[in-house]
């Protein structure tokens, strides 16, 4: 079985490119592994019919209890035959119909064929419901063809939505059924079905799944609207294949299932609704396609009801009556379709006098036709005579059995009423009025609808044949209180009898009151407009999504920003206000000092937010970072202060000249003074809300912090100073991973800087710095030169005293970095802050001498120091484990030199340097950008120039 | 003797304090650079008084840096408020 | 063993717990306007506000963490909290400088010193007309049978 | 030898702190930038340096010399500060010529055929008023 | 001759890494091998890595002075500190300032340089414009309010010009300084003035 | 060899960044991050294997056992996560290089490839380490890296949005970092699996709202309803292979965080309705703003947001299969999105516009891209038997066993986003993949090529039209593929993740392995 699935699909993918060599021959192939299942079905039949089984497994994810388990078993072989038989009928009708896109279409409904195979040969749940979407999947492909026309479009979309949204709530249900049997095996859950708990429920969601599959009312409108496929597609999936899978579910659960309360009264209930309703909305069709789709839909209806009523006589009755819809419904599709080739059109109203002009197809249609309607002997017959049967005798609780009954023949009636109304329609009328001449059809074209009208013939004149194949099936079932009912085609004078020619009558009756107003097909009343229903829940849909996302994205960022703060608030917030933590007895202050530097901080901070201009802005800001500098020099982290101090100028410094060029002011907010107060609002709360964190988790310390290890064990480091131990070695990965934001950020700013100056280069700015040069600015210029890359800068950018204390300053500052760098161990300082006062001097460089300057100062590249920089830091780390150790291991190593004496140092030194360089190289980028936004200096000047131009 | 940095040091924060209001009311961008060199200044007394107080020498590095680069800041920000309104 | 740092005592003071939440609450003011150097200057306050908070919240006071010959000084400042706070305060500044050069930028191509609401969002609150763009699904058809009836 | 530290530091950081707390109060008081950069580099400076000495003597040997490295790096850099200042206050008209006795510069610049326009009298408009 | 000349630029430097070898020192705190061999490294290797024009081009250091210099410096500073506060108590908000002129005789960079950094810490005197061509400090001086005070501004300039040159300056600078100022500074540099502006000032 | 298999991931692509920048020729340092990035899938996958086999492995960083030093630690859920992102990582920078070959868009290589390497170093960070404050240095990374991709040749539109992506992605750090110093000030260590225990002795009030405000942190980064709206604005408008690597990496990393953390630090029982909310409204909220968009890379966008909820779905569920349901689900949709926003890049280029409304006006693209495209469209959807469905199916599974209306709604909701994103693709797949004739509806003729000027981008959409190369194409095969083997290895595949979950739920051996057998 695996294998035959398998040859499907991987045949189908291969058809695409066969069917350009092959031309129309390519259906012949496709059609050989349909008529191989069949054969096998067949040869395999024997075994099952006995009440054996065939069972292959394939091991998926067993934890999730999905195993590719196949069982062919009788309902299966019945199925089985109907999928590959009518399948091969199809393809080979297709060689004949189809125009163009044959590749695509054979391979689809190939694949297809495969599916709908492994659907009825699924004994897992989840297996099934696999193969149950992706026949859904293959409906959606074949429906929409190329999807030219929004026709196609939204038909095969909602065929798509309709039997999908089905198919997931039966996905659930399914979750549930075997959660409650403990068990996803199908035939498992037969033999054991589980009861109670919430196996209602599972069955109301399967039941769901199954009507949404097999167009029962109300979800029944994605159906008729398929028509716009293919005949042939139609013919296959919608109304002997697919459309089956939902009944084929209700048959295959109905022996386990039926006693299970909501069972009975939703099959029966929705069952003949269909039926009943749907037969009558076929009288209404003017189009043959649509006629029969409703056709289809009323007898899904019937098949929905009788399966699932769960006696053994329904069982039997649904059997016989599956086989004859697959085939009288496939071969009158398939005529159909013969007819608009022929003719060009499929209107009942434009039709006329076909049935002279084509007598074979009007002889196989007539005998499908009648079977439709249940003549004798035919299996329609066969069928309606059990269904009568199963029906009268049911054993439904609750004495409906009249009722139903009744609207069964109601039913019937209106069927062999819309039978004749088709036969009619398609074939009959006066001859005189051609539409435009058909052509007579080739017999390989025909031949198909007259073997399943045959077909039809055969299986019910030889009933017995059939009646060994459905009492398999309906093994699963205790004989009635009456007795086993069999299938025959004559049991006497039996009420059943009288129905069954009741309805003929009613039918013919009916037909014949209605066959003078035909063309007024609009005089049948209309039925609830399910078609509209959905179209409104798509468009509700779609109106809810724009309305929600309107109302959520609204694409300002404050008011992102607004609600992300107002969560922290209310979320965090409210627990944090709820709990009423202890905020335990915080003392005001540690040191003195602290509320003065708290006064600064908080003072420059307010006065942010009043600055209307940029550099106030910025300055202040500085001053908070003092400020906050302060506080960590009082609290003893002199190494912070250090590191804060520095990056506070330098932030300064970058911000400053990155912004050189924009306006002074800032744009003043047009914010509704409303929004304003909830930004205040929320901001404040947010305040108070650190406020009090903060309190309550120090309060809340319950254990000592594991610092204290790391002063014990510092000396194993070779380090004095704790903090900078903890950054080069016990916690090196960290450091690591913040000169890797730095590299990268600077790497970004280069690129968002540098970037546009194609395109943005004529604006130059909005005048800032070219209104004019005071008079005096060019007078400071020195005539020595201090720096040797000065003299490119403009004169009036230059002063004498600043190039002189740069020049006397320069080295200086060079070789504080360095004592910074290498003193790190045992004073507050280290790479970082190295790294950062040599950058100081290189800005020094290049505000004083300019871009001209610091390229002669730093003839490297910029990114290669910096790169250099990462590069030497992580390849410290990743050299210890190459040679056997651990990464980012340091070790302290002692060289006795002579004179000197023993010098001791750490490994982790390295790893400093690494930071030391990185940050440099980090500086010099920046610069590089910022002198970029300048443009003061011509290209070339600067290591980051030579850079680019380099790799090209 | 503590009595006497403690008043140095009550000294160099009023300074501070008012360099502050000065930072705060400007009103011209100069000010504000003025005020902040001046508050570095006096991060650098003040932090001078305590390592002498308390014979702590872990601040000194800060205070080099602070005496040797602090005034990087100052002149870009002159830099730029000339660059800006060189010739109103 | 120091004392200092086994101590579970408050280590936050209330003076700084009020700095920290001031710089908070005025950085997060900052952050939701629509001027992009308010953003920064937001940003950077908030950084300054973290940093404390890191320093303050974890750390005890004391003397600096430098060991000083054999003996650990009793009472050392947690030197954690600081090593983090120094990490934290280095990616603050590369992501300000970052942020500066992104307000720059979109200064340069927009002359804009906003941030300005996302044209698409603006697109789908404004106009309906995207019901019956690339889909058919908008509409609201009559019975989609009945057309399939009127075809051909 | 400690009495003689100690006396110098007595007298030598609260001069310093007087120094800076006038400085401070110059740069709150005086009228103009120039003036204001006078308080600033001058008193603040001299505090500071008498703040760095008094400190210094008490310091270990080996550190005193870093304290009078602070000094020295203050002296240098102070002036440079002021004189960018100074310069870009008179470039961008920030000293108050209400209170300039004489401008030499200013006739210097109008004698060699670039004066600047004087707007003598009031300073440019408060460029960040705060409220 | 090549490596001759070389040694004799690198000779030139020699002041530079003097410097930087007793900051070094200085730094660490510390004389022990380690740091003095060390720092000579540095030292030469900071001033060999980023070459830089010479920091004293034809200057001579006088010992005496420069000890002069620096006496005289430290009473200035008490002055101006001293002074200006005088002035914060005294007049605070009614100050009464001017820009001065002041020729200068010495011609550069360096000792021009020198000069401002000096005049800036000196009392009430603050450099505003450097006019490096036509040797002129424009000076902001603080109490300033009458022509007697600035005369005594100009003189005290020109005296911290004299004290700079004597100290570092070469023997024909020492001469220039010692002569009496040119009068009103305005006579003879008013064509050179000009010249100057047309070649720059555009 | 555990120390070099750990610290690899981490190290080596850092390593390489640097290597990038020295000014090497383009064409080496191209192949330099090929190898580097293929060099950590092939550690990962040992380690993965190995941490499968043997347990949680650890790698004291700098040999300092855990409380003083950072401890890496791979164990399932890291190992399996990090293996699918680097494969992932790796096939998105073939597209990139396919791209930039292309059309030499990608700004200067020494930004792209630094950045990107870095972006995995942030995420082979955030997946092994065993530190907080590590974790928070690893997102810093991460994020840093990703803000400059995202800004990479940035025009007005893209700067604009690439703001909106910063500052969210600031704000949410600094609430981190603000998190990090909380949580020290309450415990006094910064080390996960130390933490845990710590944690427990906190007052219940104070540590829920630790955890809640854990939550919203790292639900900025996950892009959780409500605190997503900067994700749909920001990631569309990036350059396609860098929008695709966002959106299978970055938020499941935080989503992996999100599991270690709950799990380790704030362990709980039964479902947490908070969570459970946050799951609805995320899948809800999202589908609904997928439905309403006309881009398609938006729409994408918004979908990731949806299903974002799936995962909170196993993690509200909190028992082992609804943690495992999560885990599958993570590594499905890594791939699944990847492979969506590269077929989409590739549609994209083919139509010229990523404006649905104009896309239909264009002869679709080959049978190849519709394939492309459908497998993983139907995986996100859900349809079986794609990886989709196996992870959905685990969900649910997860959510009926432990029942209880809270998980019924779950599911339910689950379910129906599973519809209404197949009703989202039906929408790109009949726009994109379908040539439509001009409807009257439309009634205008095909506009000449290229895009129509109503296009939002036109000028940019423009540059980028063409056919992609044959390695673009390659690579977004190869992500699809991956997708294909996550649906047919799903044997395996629950296995382990069932056992990762159970690891997550008893994280003994977790804390065992780093703090060493006793001593917690």
């Amino acid at each position: 079985m695996l294998v035959l699935l398998a040859a499907h699909l991987g045949v189908a993918a291969a058809i695409p490119w066969w069917a350009r060599r092959l031309g129309r021959t390519v259906w012949m192939v496709a059609a050989v592994l349909p008529l191989a299942t069949v054969a096998w079905a067949s040869v395999s039949a024997g075994r099952v019919l006995d009440g054996g089984a065939y069972q292959e497994s394939l091991s998926w994810a067993p934890r999730l209890g999905l195993a590719v388990a196949l069982r062919l078993d009788a309902l299966s072989l019945l199925m089985l035959w109907v999928v590959a038989g009518v399948g091969a009928l199809v393809l080979l009708y297709c060689r004949y119909y189809v125009e163009r896109d044959a590749g695509r279409m054979a391979a689809l409904l190939l694949a297809f064929a495969g599916t709908m195979s492994g659907l009825v040969l699924a004994d897992n749940l989840f297996v099934l419901y696999v193969f149950w979407e992706l026949t859904t999947i293959a409906s959606f492909l074949l429906i929409a063809g190329r999807g030219e026309t929004a026709e196609q479009r939204r038909a095969a979309r909602q065929a798509l939505l309709v039997t999908a949204a089905g198919g997931l709530v039966m996905l659930l249900g399914f979750v549930v059924l075997g959660q409650e049997a403990g068990t996803y095996r199908l035939s498992t859950i037969l033999v054991d079905p589980p009861r109670g708990g919430l196996v209602p429920v599972a069955v109301v969601l399967v039941l769901v799944g199954a009507f949404a599959k097999s167009a029962q009312l109300p979800l029944h409108g994605w159906l008729p609207a398929a028509m716009v496929a293919p005949t042939p597609v139609s013919a296959y999936l919608h109304a002997a294949a697919m459309v089956k899978a939902g009944v084929y579910l209700v048959a295959r659960l109905a022996p386990a299932l039926a006693e299970v309360d909501p069972w009975r009264p939703m099959v029966l209930g929705v069952g003949l609704a269909t039926m009943v309703l749907a037969a009558w909305r076929a009288l209404r069709a003017t189009d043959l396609k649509l006629l029969l789709a409703y056709g289809t839909v009323s007898e899904l209806g019937l098949l929905t009801a009788v399966l699932g009523i769960g006696t053994r006589t329904g069982a039997l009755a649904g059997a016989a009556m599956l086989l004859a819809h697959a085939a009288f419904k496939a071969a009158l599709f398939l005529s159909a379709g013969i007819v608009e080739h022929q003719t060009g059109t499929r209107d009942i109203r434009q039709l006329t006098g076909l049935g002279r002009r084509l007598p074979v197809l009007f002889g196989a249609t007539a005998l499908a036709t009648a079977s439709m309607a249940g003549l004798p002997p035919l299996l329609g017959y066969l069928g309606k005579e059990a269904v009568l049967e199963a029906f009268w005798h049911g054993t439904v609780p609750g004495n409906i059995n009249h009722l139903t009954t009744a609207v069964l023949v109601l039913g019937f009636a209106l069927t062999v009423a819309y039978a004749a109304r088709f036969l009619h329609g398609a074939f009959g009328g006066p001859p005189g009025r051609p539409t435009g001449a058909p052509r007579r059809p080739q017999v390989g074209f025909v031949a198909p609808v007259a073997v399943l009208a045959g077909a039809g013939l055969v299986l019910g004149a030889g009933y017995a044949g059939t009646a060994t194949v459905a009492n398999a099936y309906a093994e699963g079932y205790p004989a009635g209180p009456q007795g086993s009912y069999a299938l025959s085609l004559w049991h006497g004078f039996t009420p059943v009898l009288g129905l069954s020619a009741l309805s003929l009558i009613l039918g013919g009756l009916l037909h014949a009151v209605r066959r003078h107003t035909l063309a007024a097909a609009a005089t049948v009343p209309r039925l609830p407009d399910v078609q509209g229903g959905y179209d409104r829940a798509v468009a509700g849909v779609d109106r809810l999504a724009v309305a929600v996302t309107r109302h959520t994205q609204v694409g300002s960022l404050p008011v992102y920003l607004t609600v992300l703060l107002a969560t922290v608030v209310l979320v965090p917030g409210a627990a944090l206000a709820a709990a009423a933590p202890s905020l335990g007895s915080p003392p005001l202050w540690w040191s003195p000092a602290e509320p003065l530097l708290a006064v600064v901080v908080v003072t420059a901070a307010a006065a942010v937010v009043a600055a209307r201009h940029r550099l106030t802005g910025i300055l202040l800001a500085g001053a908070v970072g003092y400020g906050v500098a302060g506080v960590f020099l009082v609290r003893g982290a002199p190494g912070l202060a250090l590191t804060q101090f520095l990056v506070e100028t330098m932030t300064l410094v970058v911000v400053v000249l990155v912004l050189r060029r924009m306006p002074a002011r800032f744009v003043h907010g047009r914010t509704l003074p409303r929004a304003r107060l909830l930004r205040v609002a929320v901001a404040g709360a947010v305040g108070v809300l650190v406020t009090c964190f903060a309190l309550a988790t120090s309060a809340a310390r319950t254990a000592p912090a594991v610092s204290s290890g790391y002063v014990r064990r510092v000396a194993e480091t070779g380090a004095h100073n704790v903090v900078n131990a903890i950054v080069v070695d016990f916690r090196a990965l960290d450091t690591l991973g913040e000169i890797s934001v730095l590299l990268v950020a600077a790497v970004g700013v280069v690129s968002l800087v540098r970037n546009h100056s194609h395109k943005g280069a004529a604006d130059g700015g909005s005048g800032e710095g070219r209104r004019g040069i005071f008079p005096t600015a060019h007078w400071d210029e020195p005539r020595q030169t201090w720096l040797p890359g000065a003299d490119e800068r403009p004169g009036g950018e230059r002063s004498v005293l600043l190039e002189v204390a740069t020049r006397l300053l320069f080295p200086s500052i060079l070789v504080l970095s360095l004592f910074l760098l290498f003193s790190g161990h045992h004073h507050p300082g280290g790479g970082f802050s190295g790294g950062l006062v040599a950058g100081q001097a290189f800005v020094l460089r290049y505000l004083v001498g300019g871009r001209a300057d610091l390229g002669v100062a730093v003839p490297l590249p910029a990114g290669a120091v910096a790169g250099g920089g990462l590069l030497l830091a992580a390849g410290i780390g990743l050299l210890p484990p190459i040679l056997g150790g651990v990464p980012l291991e340091s070790a302290v190593v002692t060289w006795h030199l002579p004179v000197v004496g023993a010098v001791k140092f750490a490994t982790s030194l390295f790893f400093d340097v690494g930071v030391y360089l990185l940050v440099v190289g980090v500086t010099l980028k920046l610069l590089s950008a910022v002198g970029v936004s300048l443009g003061d200096a011509p290209a070339g000047a600067l290591g980051a120039d030579r850079e680019e131009e380099g790799s090209r | 003797m503590t009595a006497l940095y403690l008043v140095t040091l009550a000294g160099v924060a009023a300074a501070g304090l008012l360099t502050l209001l000065r930072l705060v009311r400007g009103p011209r961008a100069l000010d504000r650079v003025i005020a902040l060199d001046v508050l570095v200044t006096m991060v650098i007394a003040g932090t001078a008084v305590r390592t002498a107080m308390d014979k702590d020498t872990t601040a000194l590095p800060v205070l080099l840096v602070l005496a040797l680069l602090a005034f990087t800041g100052s002149v870009t920000a002159a830099h730029l408020i000339e660059k800006r309104e060189g010739m109103r | 063993m120091n004392s200092a740092l086994g101590t579970t005592a408050n280590t936050l003071d209330v003076t700084m717990a009020l700095a920290v939440g001031a710089l908070f609450a005025v950085g997060f003011y900052l952050m939701m306007q629509r001027s992009l150097m308010r953003i920064v200057l937001g940003f950077v306050l908030l950084g300054h506000g973290t940093n404390l908070l890191l320093l303050v919240a974890g750390g005890t006071p004391g003397p600096p963490p430098v060991v000083e010959g054999k003996t650990p000084h009793p009472e050392v400042a947690d030197p954690l909290p600081q090593a983090m706070a120094l990490t934290s305060i280095v990616i603050t500044f590369g992501l300000t400088a970052f942020l500066t050069a992104l307000a720059y930028r979109s200064w340069r191509l927009s002359r804009h010193d906003e941030v300005r609401d996302d044209v698409e969002d603006r697109r789908i609150g404004t106009a309906q007309e995207r019901a019956e763009t690339a889909d058919d699904t908008g509409r609201i058809p009559g019975d989609a049978a009945a057309r399939a009836e009127g075809r051909q | 030898m400690t009495a003689v530290r100690d006396v110098i530091t007595a007298v030598l950081l609260p001069t310093g702190a007087a120094f800076c707390l006038l400085g401070a109060v110059g740069l709150l008081r005086f009228p103009d930038i120039g003036s204001r950069l006078h308080a600033a580099a001058k008193a603040q400076t001299l505090g500071l340096l008498l703040i760095l000495v008094g400190a210094s003597v008490q310091m270990p040997l080996h550190y005193a010399p870093v304290l009078l490295l602070v000094a020295l790096f203050q002296l240098f850099t102070t002036p440079i500060t002021s004189q960018i200042i100074g310069r870009t206050a008179y470039r961008t008209r920030g000293l108050d010529h209400r209170l300039l006795f004489g401008d030499e510069l200013a006739e210097r610049l109008a004698r060699d055929g670039t004066p600047v326009d004087e707007t003598n009298g009031t300073p440019p408009q408060e460029e960040d008023a705060e409220r | 001759m090549i490596r001759h000349e070389r040694a004799r630029r690198g000779l030139r430097h020699l002041p530079m890494i003097a410097w930087l070898w007793l900051l070094w020192i200085l730094l660490w705190g510390s004389v022990s091998w380690v740091v003095l061999i060390a720092g000579l490294l540095v030292a030469a290797t900071v001033v060999a890595a980023f070459s830089l024009p010479p920091v004293l081009p034809g200057a001579v250091p006088r010992l005496l002075p420069i000890g002069h210099l620096l006496v005289h410096l430290l009473t200035d500073l008490i002055r101006s500190g001293t002074t200006v506060a005088w002035q914060v108590l005294r007049h605070g908000r009614n100050t009464s300032a001017a820009i001065i002129e002041v020729q200068l005789r010495v011609d550069s960079d360096l000792l021009i340089m020198a000069v401002a950094e000096l005049t800036t810490m000196t009392p009430g005197t603050l450099v505003a414009e450097i006019d490096r061509r036509r040797q002129r400090l424009y000076v902001h001086v603080l109490p300033a309010r009458d022509p007697a005070d600035i005369a005594r501004h100009k003189d005290a300039v020109r005296a911290v010009e004299r004290r700079v040159a004597r100290a570092v300056g070469t023997a024909p600078e020492v001469g220039v300084t010692g002569r009496p100022p040119i009068a009103g500074g305005a006579s003879g540099d008013t064509s050179q003035g000009r010249e100057h502006d047309q070649g720059k000032g555009t | 060899m555990t120390a070099f298999l750990l610290a690899v991931p981490v190290l080596l692509p850092a390593l390489s960044a640097g290597v990038t920048l020295l000014g090497l020729p383009r064409s080496v340092v191209r192949t330099l991050s090929i190898v580097v990035l293929t060099g950590v899938l092939a550690d990962a996958a040992a380690l993965f294997v190995r941490a499968d086999a043997h347990g949680p492995q650890a790698l004291n960083v700098g040999d300092w056992s855990a409380p003083l030093g950072i401890t890496l630690v791979a164990d399932r859920l890291s190992a399996l996560l990090l293996t699918v992102s680097a494969l992932v990582a790796l096939a998105v920078l073939l597209f990139a290089v396919g791209e930039g070959a292309a059309e030499r868009l990608q700004g200067p290589p020494r930004v792209f490839h630094p950045a990107y390497l870095l972006l995995v170093t942030g995420v082979s960070l955030a997946f092994l380490t065993g530190d907080l404050f590590n974790l928070f240095v690893a997102f810093e990374v991460m994020l840093a890296a990703s803000y400059v991709l995202i800004t990479l040749d940035a025009d007005e539109g893209r700067t604009r949005s690439g703001m909106t992506y910063v500052i969210a992605g600031l704000t949410s750090s600094l609430l981190f970092i603000t998190l990090v110093a909380l949580v020290y000030a309450a415990t006094g260590t910064v080390t996960l699996a130390q933490l845990g225990p710590r944690l427990a002795e906190l007052p219940d009030g104070l540590r829920g709202a630790l955890a809640l405000l854990l939550l919203v942190v790292l639900g900025v980064k996950a892009a959780i309803v409500p605190l997503h709206l900067w994700l749909p604005d920001s990631y569309p408008t990036a350059p396609a292979p860098i929008t695709a690597v966002f959106a299978a990496l970055l938020t499941k990393v935080a989503v992996y965080a999100l599991l270690r953390t709950q799990t380790l630090l704030f362990p709980r029982t039964g479902v947490w309705t908070l969570l459970a909310c946050a799951a609805i409204a995320a899948m809800v909220v999202g589908i609904l703003g997928a439905l309403a968009q006309d881009d398609i890379n938006r729409l994408l966008s918004f979908t990731l947001v949806s299903h974002i909820g799936f995962m909170l779905f196993g993690l509200a569920l909190f028992d082992a299969r609804g943690l495992s349901g999560t885990i599958l689900y993570v590594v499905h949709h890594i791939a699944v999105q990847a492979a969506l926003f590269l077929t989409a890049a590739l549609v994209v280029r083919r139509a010229g516009t990523a404006a649905l409304r104009h896309m239909a006006r264009w002869p679709p693209p080959g049978a190849w891209a519709a394939a492309l495209f459908a497998l993983p469209a139907l995986s996100l959807a859900g349809v079986p038997p794609f990886s989709g469905f196996v992870a959905k199916l685990a969900l649910l599974r997860a959510g009926t066993a432990q029942g209880g209306p809270a998980a019924y709604a779950l599911a339910g909701t689950a379910l129906l986003t599973s519809l209404l994103t197949l009703y989202a693709m039906t929408r790109v797949w009949t726009s994109a993949f379908m040539k439509q004739q001009s409807d009257p509806s439309h009634g205008e003729t095909d506009p000449p090529k290229p895009s129509p000027p109503a296009s939002p981008w036109p000028r940019e959409h423009r540059r980028r039209t063409g056919r992609g190369t044959g390695l673009m194409t390659a690579a977004a095969a190869g992500v699809t593929a991956t997708g294909l083997v996550i649906a047919a290895c799903a044997g395996p595949l629950s296995m382990v993740s069932e056992r990762a979950a159970h690891d997550l739920l008893d994280p003994q051996a977790y804390r065992s392995v780093v703090l060493g057998e006793e001593d917690h």
